[in-house]
């Protein structure tokens, strides 16, 4: 099972939960591509400027290979101190 | 130098006055203390704030402050570096983060502590959700702590 | 905005924690206070400090002080200001000043206190006179304290 | 009585004291001449760079005129914080 985990204003609109990612969906290009589909208004949210994408706790940029065994974290812009 | 880092994340509210001192009594070789502290605020314009939740992302959230402190302590000779964040549910004039550096020299306390803000501001993994007249609002950052942040890059040349 | 100025001379040993807690229960508009501590160096290259004798000019000091503390509170957006600063003999790792700035913009808290400092240093009427090895040395002004505080002018045109 | 009061380096060579300013000392140069005359080191301290020249308080520069109601000050390169 993949972790996905939602931060931010994306947490308002989907749940943090743990997923078997079906056949094809094997980057994070697909992962966005499959919860959009469910889910309009993350579909528009999602590619807003500021996000971030962290698999297994590292910033990624594009499209990058994911499994069942990894923690997938949609990050909306951050806003600390 | 080896710096000491000490980053914490704390769930319930924290005495920014009480850790500077027990920060300044691990010191030996720093005449120079800065430190910042943010509390949440009362008004956001003429709105008053009911209440302020922080969020973070456990372990990569304190994993981007270790890095961000390493950076520092590498730009800077500095003795320690201490982070404190709050996250969970707040009140105004509660303490939200307090950082406080040192060093030997002042410039070199000043300049590390405000570079760790301005990165905890436009850098670090905190979400902050400020309610309103019963409404909830995410903050996010405002084009003026993009800029505060680009300070310091172009010195890095 | 009225800013709050507090200006002490202190003979005795102060608390700079305690002093900034009591500063921090003023507040009422503020979400930023940047605050600087200076404490006593415990070596001079490779001579031990033995003790930092400070002197001011009683009256005259206070009076320039205030007048730079004025000059902050009309340069940046500041609730409140607080200065003390000790004079008399010190051992190593006793506070001799803490400035403590307060605004609604972390910037502006962090400016002013830096701001402050930056004049102390190279401005008011403090004397030092530094004990190492048994023998007294008068502390004056280095060309960086100079470099420091013109920082601000360029910015004045 | 004029009161003399001195500052850092200057506080080593020379005591704070009130003195009667002997006709002819009615400014701040002429003060300093006087001083100087009977204290070779201080004659040479006082001109060096970084001192300044406080009467009841105010800094000046140049000669400034003085009576016995005045407080003259003389300071050395100031260094607080």
């Amino acid at each position: 099972m993949a972790k996905l985990l939602f931060f931010g204003r994306m947490s308002d609109i989907e749940a943090d939960r743990d997923v078997d990612l079906p056949q094809g969906v094997s980057d994070t290009d697909a992962l966005i591509d499959w919860l959009s589909a469910d889910n309009p208004v993350f579909a528009d949210m999602v590619r807003e400027k500021g996000n971030s994408l962290v698999v297994n706790q590292a910033i990624v940029r594009g499209a990058t290979p994911i499994s069942n065994a990894d923690e997938i974290a949609f990050l909306s812009p951050v806003s600390g101190g | 130098m080896t710096c000491a880092i000490d980053i914490q994340i704390s769930e319930t509210p924290f005495d920014p006055e009480a850790a500077q001192a027990g920060f300044r009594k691990t010191l030996s070789k720093s005449g120079a203390v800065a430190a910042f502290t943010g509390v949440v605020r009362g008004h956001a314009g003429n709105d008053q704030v009911e209440t302020l939740e922080l969020s973070h992302y456990p372990g990569f959230t304190e994993k981007q402050i270790s890095a961000i402190c390493k950076t520092a302590a590498e730009r800077w000779p500095l003795e320690a570096l201490l982070v404190i964040h709050r996250v969970g549910v707040m009140s105004p004039s509660e303490p939200i983060v307090l950082v406080a550096a040192a060093s030997a020299h002042r410039r070199a306390a000043f300049e590390a502590a405000d570079y760790l803000m301005d990165y905890l501001k436009s850098d670090a993994a905190f979400w902050k959700k400020e309610t309103r007249a019963g409404e909830a609002h995410w903050i996010e950052p405002r084009a003026e702590d993009y800029a505060d942040k680009a300070r310091w890059a172009q010195s890095d040349a």
